[in-house]
């Protein structure tokens, strides 16, 4: 395992650490239980959002911690959901007397835990279950993964909670963004996990994981690595179908990198994607390409749509100023 | 079965040693069809355990069950976090302070079986834990006064963890893999089955 | 080798190309000969920075094209410098009167070929020499290479330039500013160029490349791999001997990402690195933790320091909007 | 040598298929202490050259060197480019509408290697293309006039080139790697090698 790195059980502290000191005029950390949180906090009377999951997916959620965007976020062990009580501190650390939402991606494990805090909070919150991975069927037995699209709805979300929208307000909004928005995600090769030293799977030169989530686990299916252009058109089409956009439709298109791919192929697969798209006769209204919602060192991508409105363009506007997202200010 | 909580300190040793033991075995199960980490979420858990041992020796079994399942819950994190965690709060909490014979724990147990099966939205033969979990509950409660019972759970454990071997995953991470997750045996029903056999190995020896 | 990738001959302008789309509120993409630059032109009689280099080290340097920093950013191949036609029309095509200042990292070839363009260019222009790698000796026979402390004179200079400062003010405080900057890098992989295909150097699992550029070529010595405090322990000390900070001095500290190091070990190496020069009295003012001057797709990163003062502080603090870093607007 | 430009075609073809047939061995030694791009820097100029290659052939020599010059400067990059660019614009530049005759090529090419000095800043004994240029500029000044020149011009230049593999790099991106530079060829100066040789064999062979 080729990484830098002092010791697996600790790395996951010393590296928030490292995160609280590079972002002191932002964040704050607390150790134990594990959360970062706003360093100005949120006026009283508006609603908070909380949010977190397994490490590794980095900057996901801590560099999406600050003004317009997440109150907090509890950072799990690396792939492992957070505990109930991080949650709880959390909230109680960060909440303005309007309530907590909490921003799920669902997976058994966070979604248990977070109910767990859910029902041990003795103030009004709800939850927001980001199920935006299309490469699984909608039917599936738990629903479908939450993965890169969740920063568009902690974004989206989090300049209308700012704004003052109430708890109802900003669960459904992130409901209905969570509707219209849809991933899809291939990998190249496998990343390795600091505590087990090597590949999470093997796989071949010349083949890839299609319809991957993002904990390194293996995707839907091996197939034969293909061409830029040809695994674009197979991504984008099971997007295009699921979300069923009419033509004149505006879109946020959002290319992610899990980690090791290099900015030069993302803005390959950007120019493809959009391209796709444009033929369809889409308008593509807003875009963001780069390294997101990562699988630590994992050589892949996915490609994310959401359907825009006024209402969600605006809201994407809005200022924020976190870690890894920073504009109007 | 009146067993005193000064087995505690053993039972955690012995659980430790087991996960210890088939570290490798585990990880590889959730590698390949989960993400590899479930035995370092255990062995966070079995360390928080190991850590309070003699306290937990000097409580009664129902304040002793609520607080290994706070301190799983806090410290294991993941899907087994959550359910392991509900699993040992439940069992604390329908305890309600009467001592704990087979007969009482065999009621406990599937009641805390019931609270893991609500907290998952899951039921047997979905390639859980719960499919070792669940035919052990059903065995203690129907065996309860059989003196023999506990070779049984056992082989009832190794039973339920080799069945989902061929099973389709449709709860947890594997469920993702769709029929790719078949040919492995679920960590967690393993994992399950190692500490219940581990478990009633100490019991067995007292 | 695995990439998202059509046609290596052609991956470049296409991924421009992409880029160009992903940011067209930003910046323009002319193919031939190849450059991009600010959309909104500086106001006139103001100085122009120019940029340019192999390609492979984004967002270097088009991702920092934008008002406060470049005005253009001419992409050679990958790891090739670009020719002197690109910075001729580069810099003919945003020029403002005020002549141009060509930020050129010290590589024979991007030397040679602005040194070229230069000569041929009929207005004011003159290059600062960026020399901040202090793994070779100051005395080495064609200077210091320039790597990661780049972006720190392109943003600084670049706020310069946009309040009105003149051409060899600009030049100056470029100059300055290379003086104040070291920077030392290690590489774990090597980088895999998409015309070779394959790794450019072969190394042990349990080696690593102390010492390196960014055009994923071998270091000064391969020794075996260390813990991530021995690595920051033995580059920090480079650095700090090379700049000799005194007790009190305030700092910009930069952890630089070769490409394929998760955010989670490169904030690990920040707060080692953050540790070893509080111990030692300085004052970490500003710091940058990130992917900005990469190597493709190369495991490895890069500890830059710059001493700062009242002015470079106010300057670096200054409004910056480009594709790769924003703030303040 | 009074050869007229309609050669070109011949000569760029020729300088394609050297390059092309030691591609593999070229690319290893930039790899080995550059960064491995000399080969596709080298055939981005080849290709612009041979698409012009009929064009050029209607130049005189002085307007052909020129445009020769130009194309590789602008479609190379990278050190090489504009060096080998130096070289083209500069033997452009000194012919000065003279005929090409073998002395006058002796000057005009001593006079572009000095410009290629000049521009990379480098001596004879730096490891780079200077190692092969220089001794085969010399070679032609002081035997311009004699008939087995030709021959003697590939000897020397691949005597230069070999000479390389055990300087230490003070220039170029191989000084990057100070000791670490020695016992490999410089692929700038093998380049330069195999390109001369090749013109040479189309002269000899017309
Ligand atoms: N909904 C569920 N109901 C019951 N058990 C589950 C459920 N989801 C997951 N599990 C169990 O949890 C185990 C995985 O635990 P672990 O690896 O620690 O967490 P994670 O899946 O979050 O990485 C699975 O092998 C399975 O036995
Ligand atoms: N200053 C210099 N003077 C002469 N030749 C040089 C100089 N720097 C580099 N070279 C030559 O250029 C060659 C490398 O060319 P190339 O690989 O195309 O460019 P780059 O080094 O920019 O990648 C070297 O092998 C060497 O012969
Ligand atoms: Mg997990
Ligand atoms: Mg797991
Ligand atoms: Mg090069
Ligand atoms: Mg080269």
């Amino acid at each position: 395992m080729k990484k830098f790195i002092d010791n697996v059980d600790t790395i996951l502290n010393e590296s928030l650490q490292g995160f609280a000191l590079a972002h002191s005029d932002l964040i704050e950390f607390n150790a134990e239980p594990r959360y970062v949180r706003r360093k100005m906090p949120k006026q009283p009377g508006k609603v908070v959002l909380v949010s977190g999951g397994g490490s590794g997916h980095e900057p996901l959620h801590t560099g999406f911690v600050g003004a317009g965007m997440l109150d907090a976020a509890c950072p799990g062990q690396i792939f492992t959901s957070p505990s109930p009580d991080q949650m709880l501190a959390a909230a109680q650390s960060v909440q303005q007397g309007a309530g907590v939402l909490f921003i799920v991606k669902n997976y058994a494990g966070d979604v248990m835990n977070f109910e767990i805090a859910s029902e041990m909070l003795d103030f009004p919150n709800a939850s927001v279950l980001v199920s935006d991975d299309v490469s699984l069927p909608k039917s599936h037995s738990t629903g479908r993964r939450g993965v890169a699209g969740t920063l568009i709805i902690e974004k989206i979300v989090g300049a209308a909670a700012e704004n003052g929208a109430g708890l109802a307000e900003c669960k459904a909004l992130g409901d209905r963004i969570n509707l219209v928005t849809a991933s899809m995600g291939i990998a190249l090769t496998s990343c390795t996990v600091p505590a087990l030293g090597k590949p999470t799977f093997a796989i071949d030169d010349n083949e890839m994981e299609i319809g991957v989530g993002i904990h390194g686990e293996r995707g839907q299916e091996t197939v034969p690595l293909k061409s830029a252009s040809e695994i674009v058109e197979r991504m984008a089409t099971v997007i295009d179908e699921d979300l069923q956009p009419k033509k004149g439709q505006e879109i946020l298109l959002h290319i992610n990198g899990f980690g090791a791919t290099p900015l030069l192929e993302l803005y390959l697969l950007y120019d493809l994607a959009a391209t796709f798209w444009q033929k369809r006769g889409l308008r593509i209204t807003r875009s963001l390409v780069g390294n997101f919602t990562t699988s630590l060192d994992m050589a892949g991508a996915s490609i994310t749509l959401t359907l825009l409105d006024e209402e969600l363009v605006r809201l994407w506007d809005a200022p924020v100023h976190a870690a890894a997202l920073r504009w109007g200010c | 079965m009146t067993n005193s909580t000064a087995l505690l300190p053993n039972l955690i040793l012995a659980v430790a040693k087991t996960i210890e033991t088939n570290a490798d075995d585990l990880t590889a199960l959730d590698q390949a069809i989960g993400d590899g980490d479930h035995v370092t979420n255990l062995q966070r858990g079995i360390q928080a355990l190991a850590a309070q041992s003699e306290a937990l020796s000097q409580l009664d079994w129902q304040a002793a069950l609520q607080k290994i399942g706070m301190a799983v819950m806090s410290s294991v994190g993941g899907a087994s976090g959550s359910l392991y965690g509900t699993l040992f709060m439940a069992m604390g909490k329908n305890l309600q302070n009467r001592p704990l014979t087979i007969a009482v724990f065999a009621e406990v147990f599937m009641k805390a079986v019931e609270a893991v099966k609500q907290r998952g939205k899951a039921e047997r033969g979905e390639k859980t834990m719960l499919d070792v979990l669940i035919p052990v509950a059903e065995l203690l409660l129907q065996n309860a006064d059989q003196p023999e019972v506990l070779e049984q759970v056992k082989q009832t454990a190794i039973a339920g963890a080799d069945a989902t071997q061929n099973m389709l995953a449709t709860k947890g991470r594997a469920s993702f893999l769709g029929e790719r997750s078949r040919g492995y045996i679920d960590a967690g029903a393993k994992s399950s089955q190692l500490m219940i056999c581990a478990i009633v190995d100490v019991l067995t020896a007292t």
